[in-house]
């Protein structure tokens, strides 16, 4: 169990990295639509997933509810560019700002009384589903019948962020980017240590002078203004918000599938994770299609899932980063790996 | 980003016109042989929640595929895909059947997947026909490449009122007051909202006394129809899905109310199979309005049999009626075109004016929006056991019977 | 309007009772092995195909199927304890809700495949009878529902206090290292009160299928309800889930009767927030988790 | 001393994540015999005794019951053998009755059939328990819920008895008491293993003892000789 802060990527791995993401940018170019919605789909799940990832595999708490925050975000883009024709980033500044202080209510509430662990969590689903009640039924934000986006036509535009597929596909690829950054410069950064300190042993690192409290509201807000960005850009690439889709328990459990396969808590843990699992998932419905069974593919992904939890407990990436350290400059990314998240 | 983008579209394009170059070239043999083979993606919500009504639309587009291939000659391949669901799988599923080279997509029965899906096919520039989704923003978002052939909330709930109308007017006794008992989701909280401005538009003479909202997700309604009970009304206008009308229905016998009148706008569940095993005797008497077959159709018969004979414990209900009559939207336009190329497809599809094959309808016809103009309900009323159409009276099979029976009397 | 009420109220203890039984197999669960069984609505759809096939298909009275799906899901759950669970119990809690989520998935996909996405009406006549005391109408499937969850309780709180075995078991769910090291047999007992708590849940669907149409994908829905009811009353506590569902079961009916119905699970969840935050084990909840 | 050693470990290493808890430990019991392993905090004297009960599976070595393995069995197997245990902590049922601990802690088959009898015999050694029997253990004061620990232990008719520091946090005449429990209770002929901080008095009733330092034996001899050994008295008694 190391508490020692990383150590300082060598310029090597940094390279590597921006390579790794120069190949996607340049798949962008070539790759059929197909692929490219798909693979939008996938980075827009990889870059909420890093918000919840970073929550639980840095900060120690542990979200079933994360929809909330992905909603307020969606609602606020929407909200704000179909009523009121605002840019979405508007929408964007706005919703992450929703998104921080209603997580820090929730956190301070929860903290304060002391709800943690497993309680913490069902709290969190509470939260998302009594606000997706409530957005069902408030008719300005749409209610049921959900806000829809305009059909897009002319030119791409960043300022409006509305483009084609390949336009979503360079925004949520720099998203995704921009996600692996922050993990890692969380991870590098005294913040970083701090939570993870406070995730292994909270009374210790309170004894030492950090003050857990405001650090346990600081990840929760954060990563929920962080999810918001998300929503935001959820909500632009499929083109409309209701409150069941963007809101509901489908969407928490949909986002931590990938982080929690891929290695809690890594910069690219999320990003391999949801490469894996999403087009796993849509390969299985493709096949139960095929063989007119609706119904095998959530048989297949349902099995994939336990596999995946049951053969690779910390994940895949940290399995690949460990048989790969032996025999190349991946070391500086094994120190991405997660430790062992305490229960 | 542009310089990474702009060999591709320029690929595209140019493969694009090459195609319609060959088929102009080719033009003289082609126009005198059959309609050339043609790629349909349909695109449905096979599993995941809405998986009843999207098993259920599957099942429409594959007897349409079969049916088209008779009728019209045309060689049609059907290549499914599944949004499980998801709005954001809507897009995914339209580009990988795009990719799989269909010309033409059919879908996506919820409003959110079908928006999802409609921005792939504006992108390639491929017609969709929409068999089933209501938000009037299908249509109304400036998507071009949109034929909706399901009309809107407020289409159906006018014409199903003037149905309700001409009923309570021609009868002895007619009902006092209605309460109107309806989901909170997107279908109900639209057609509930349409109900109120048609109710005085069409000047019902039945007194509205109360709105009874209630969650999709209500796992027990004995309050809501406790409610309606106590408001005095002697109709019930209900808007459900298939479980919530049944447990109405249920709460109904149980609570020992006998609306004279149970009638579903735009009602989704009454006639559903469900309702019918669910409710035995008890379901007889309800009425709904609905997209629904014409039994007097010239081909309804066959289709029906048909249907039954491949698909032995389902019924033909509105879900998969659509879907088959979108098929056949597909397939008229394809021989008018007598192309296989999206763009002509599209512009038959524009120029379309059907007399329907197997739905109640005038003649299908899209507007500048892409909105089918001639789409029209019909009146269903369930009886031994089986919804028969009962309104209009040109395709009536049967008089509507009223009052219902009580329940404690069946 | 005071039969109204009346019968309001009469639905909303029904309800809860019929709810508290819905929840009961998750607290039991809990209790002991601390893990928190997200598998647990499919657990209760899987009960309420058994009514519907029951019904249905052989015309056995909803009673009777409930034993039937009862002693299907104990052995379905002691062997899925045996073969899967037991390597997660002390496995963080992300983990353990991927694996049941997993679970889950599987369950609802295996039940889309065997029955379709049709809702399977349970062809019992429970459904539309009621029994009249006075000007109140008891719906009979509940009445049949609530009394069954009762005598269940009872056996259940019986066969925990006064039989060995049930001693092992709220020895275990008290201090599973000091049952090792006493040499209780841990496995056995995690595997039996997973195959009880899934039990609870298989019968308490066939018990409600007179109510509920079957569907795959109603699991999400009976999770988070049963979710609802537990944390009200307190996870792990018998008295809390009967306590939370009679809660919940009153607010929704009342909250349907005053307010708009359609906002009355917005209700339950507002009630859930408040009870989790100044509450968080509920009402009757184990003090030490 | 008869020759043939109750229980012998061999060569035991004991490791959590990393870090060497027992390493090739060493130490055997023979019947009848009190033997104290001191040690301090953190010596290794609680993996030892969790790995004779089962509780903690060992990375390396044997544990030989009447020279059967019986590393990497399960506990309540072991429990079965005649091997009870009187934990550090305690860790009582602390919702359940003392009565019920009682029973739960009578319910190996190897003592079943006398269950009944041995709650009585329990309740004459400890009369405190019998006055509180249908009171939860979790409410009784730490002597009382010591004594809980040691009836449960007694209940299942052990022929060896480990106790986990059975001194700790109890007043100075409590612990007297205790001592004298397991005095009597090697006078009964029970095979007694007492790990123990509390040096001075748990070697001088020890019939042998082994010093446990970071992991490792490093003395071991007769109570009395180990009392007097410079090493022990320097490092552990302050002399």
């Amino acid at each position: 169990m190391q508490k020692k802060r990383d150590a300082l990527p060598d310029r090597g791995a940094v390279l590597g990295c921006l390579a790794a993401f120069a190949v996607l940018a340049m798949l962008g170019g070539v790759l059929n639509p197909y692929l490219i919605s798909l693979l939008t789909i996938v980075f827009l799940f990889t870059f909420i997933g890093q918000s919840w990832s970073i929550m639980l595999g840095l900060g120690g708490q542990l979200s079933i509810g994360h929809a909330l925050f992905v909603g307020i975000g969606a609602y606020s883009v929407a909200v704000l560019n179909i009523r009121y024709g605002l840019s979405p980033w508007f929408g964007l500044v706005v919703g992450m700002a929703l998104a921080a202080t209603i997580g820090a209510t929730l956190a301070w509430l929860s903290f304060r009384f002391e709800v943690r662990g497993i309680y913490f969590a069902l709290l969190t689903i509470a939260a998302a589903e009594f606000s997706r009640v409530v957005f069902s039924g408030w008719e300005f934000v749409g209610g049921m019948q959900g806000l829809f986006f305009p059909a897009q036509s002319g030119p791409n535009s960043f300022w409006m962020l509305r483009g084609d597929a390949r336009f979503y596909y360079f925004v949520s690829l720099a998203a995704v980017l921009l996600g692996v950054s922050a993990t890692a410069l969380i991870r590098l950064s005294f913040l970083g240590y701090v939570w993870r300190a406070m995730r292994d042993d909270e009374d210790a690192s309170r004894a030492l002078g950090v003050r857990t409290f405001l650090h346990k509201i600081l990840v929760v807000s954060f990563s929920g203004a962080w999810a918001a960005i998300g929503g935001g850009l959820l909500a632009l690439v499929q083109g409309s918000v209701f409150p069941d889709s963007i809101m509901g328990m489908g969407i928490s459990v949909d986002i931590l599938v990938g982080p929690i396969v891929g290695g809690l808590g890594t910069a690219f843990g999320p990003l391999i994770g949801t490469l894996i699992t999403l087009p796993l998932d849509h390969l299985a419905s493709a096949i139960g299609n095929k063989f007119g069974i609706p119904g095998l593919n959530n048989v297949g992904y349902g099995l994939a899932l336990i596999a995946a939890v049951w053969l690779l407990p910390d994940g895949i990436w940290p399995a690949i980063v460990n048989s790969a350290k032996s025999i190349t400059r991946l070391s500086w990314f094994g120190n991405l790996q997660m430790e062992q998240v305490k229960k | 980003m542009t310089s990474l983008k702009g060999p591709l579209i320029n690929r595209r394009v140019a493969m694009k016109g090459a195609v319609g170059l060959a088929a102009a070239t080719m033009a003289p043999w082609v126009r005198a042989a059959a309609p050339p083979p043609v790629k349909v993606g349909a695109i449905m919500p096979s599993s995941g929640i809405l998986a009843f009504p999207g098993q259920s639309c599957v099942r429409g587009i594959d007897l349409g595929a079969k049916f088209a291939r008779e009728r019209y000659g045309v060689d049609m391949t059907v290549v499914h895909a599944d949004t499980q669901s998801k709005p954001e799988n809507g897009r995914i599923a339209a580009d990988s059947l795009i990719q799989q080279g269909c010309n033409v997509l059919i879908g996506a029965w919820d409003s959110g997947a079908t928006i999802s899906a409609l921005q792939a096919a504006e992108a390639a520039k491929i017609p969709m026909v929409v068999h089933i989704a209501s938000a009037n923003q299908v249509t109304s978002q400036g998507f071009t490449q949109v034929f909706r052939f399901y009309p809107p909330a407020a289409t159906i709930v006018r014409q199903s009122l003037a149905e309700m109308k001409a009923l309570v007017t021609s009868v002895n006794d007619p009902p006092k007051g209605a309460v109107v008992l309806h989901l909170s989701n997107t279908m109900g909280t639209s057609t509930a909202t349409s109900l109120d401005a048609a109710w005085k538009e069409l000047d019902l003479p039945v007194k509205l006394l109360e709105y009874i909202p209630y969650d999709e997700k209500a796992r027990d309604l004995s309050v809501e129809v406790a409610k309606a009970k106590a408001s005095g009304a002697d109709a019930l206008v209900s808007v459900t899905r298939v479980n919530d009308a049944i447990m109405i229905i249920r709460e109904c016998i149980k609570q020992a109310w006998n609306p004279k009148l149970i009638f579903s706008p735009n009602g989704n569940g009454v006639p559903d199979k469900a309702f019918y095993d669910a409710l035995g005797k008890y379901a007889d008497g309800a009425m709904s309005s609905n997209l629904w077959y014409n039994p007097k159709g010239e081909d309804a018969r066959t289709i029906v049999d048909r249907f039954q004979s491949t698909y032995a414990n389902e019924w033909l209900d509105a879900n998969s009626g659509c879907a088959f009559e979108a098929v056949q939207i597909v397939a008229d336009a394809v021989v008018r075109a007598r192309s296989a190329v999206s763009s002509e497809i599209c512009a038959a599809l524009k120029a379309t004016d059907l007399k329907p094959i197997l739905m109640y309808s005038g003649p299908i016809k899209f507007d500048a929006t892409g909105q089918n103009t001639g789409a029209a309900v019909t009146v269903l009323q369930a009886k031994e056991s089986k919804p028969h159409v009962v309104g209009p009276d040109a395709i009536a099979e049967y008089k509507a019977r009223y009052p219902l029976v009580p329940f404690e009397k069946r | 309007m005071l039969t109204l009420w009346g019968n309001v109220l009469a639905s909303g203890i029904l309800m809860g009772l019929v709810y508290g039984i819905i929840a009961l197999g998750l607290t039991i669960i809990f209790g002991v092995i601390r893990i928190v069984n997200f598998a647990h609505g499919a657990m209760v759809v899987f009960g309420l195909y058994v009514g519907y096939c029951a019904g249905a298909w052989w015309g056995i009275p909803t009673i009777v199927a409930a034993v039937g799906a009862g002693a299907l899901l104990f052995v379905f759950g002691y062997g899925l304890e045996t073969l899967v669970v037991k390597r997660f119990v002390t496995r963080p809690h992300h983990i353990q809700f991927i694996l049941f989520i997993g679970i889950s998935l599987v369950l609802s996909g295996a039940q889309l495949i065997a029955f379709g996405p049709d809702p399977r009406p349970s062809v019992s006549h429970l459904s539309f009878e009621t029994i009249a005391v006075g000007p109140i109408r008891l719906d009979l499937a509940r009445l049949q529902a609530a009394t069954v969850a009762a005598v269940m309780i009872l056996a259940l709180a019986g066969f925990l206090k006064y039989s060995t075995f049930g001693r092992f078991i709220r020895a275990a769910a008290d201090n599973r290292l000091g049952g090792l090291m006493v040499g209780l047999p841990i496995p056995k007992i995690y595997a039996t009160t997973f195959g009880i708590g899934a039990a609870c849940a298989g019968g308490a669907g066939a018990l409600i299928s007179p109510l509920f149409d079957a569907q795959p994908f109603l699991a999400v829905d009976f999770t988070l309800l049963a979710f609802v009811t537990v944390i009200v009353g307190g996870l792990g506590s018998f008295v809390g889930a009967l306590v939370g569902g009679l809660t919940i079961g009153l607010t929704e009916a009342f909250a349907a009767l005053l307010f708009a119905p359609s906002l009355k699970s917005a209700l339950s969840y507002g009630l859930l927030m408040i009870v989790l935050i100044v509450r968080p084990r509920g009402f009757f909840g184990a003090k030490e988790t | 001393m008869p020759n043939e050693p109750l229980l012998t470990v061999q060569s035991l290493t004991v490791g959590y994540g990393g870090s060497t808890a027992l390493d090739s430990v060493s130490i055997s019991i023979y019947p009848e015999e009190l033997l104290s392993v001191v040690g301090a905090n953190g010596a290794g004297k609680t993996s030892l005794i969790r790995s004779i009960a089962g509780v903690v599976r060992p990375l390396d070595g044997e544990i030989r019951w009447r020279g059967v393995d019986i590393a990497g069995f399960p506990p309540w197997e072991i429990c079965e053998l005649g091997i009870a245990q009187v934990p550090e902590g305690r860790e009582l049922f602390r919702n359940l009755s003392v009565e019920e601990n009682l029973l739960i802690g009578g319910s190996l088959k190897r003592a079943r059939a006398r269950r009944s009898g041995n709650i009585q015999q329990v309740y004459g050694l400890f009369p405190r328990l019998l006055e509180r029997r249908l009171q939860a253990a979790g409410t009784l004061s730490g002597g009382e819920q010591q004594m809980l620990a040691i009836g449960r232990a007694i209940m299942a008719e052990p022929e060896l008895i480990m106790f986990d520091e059975p001194s700790i946090g109890l007043s100075p005449s409590l612990t007297r008491a205790m001592f004298d429990i397991v005095k009597m209770l090697h006078a009964k002929k029970t095979t007694i293993l007492l790990v123990e901080q509390n040096v001075a008095d748990s070697l001088s009733i020890g019939d042998r003892g082994y010093v446990l330092e970071n992991g490792h034996v490093v003395l071991e001899g007769t109570g009395a000789a180990l009392l007097t050994n410079k090493e022990v008295r320097r490092a552990y008694l302050g002399l």
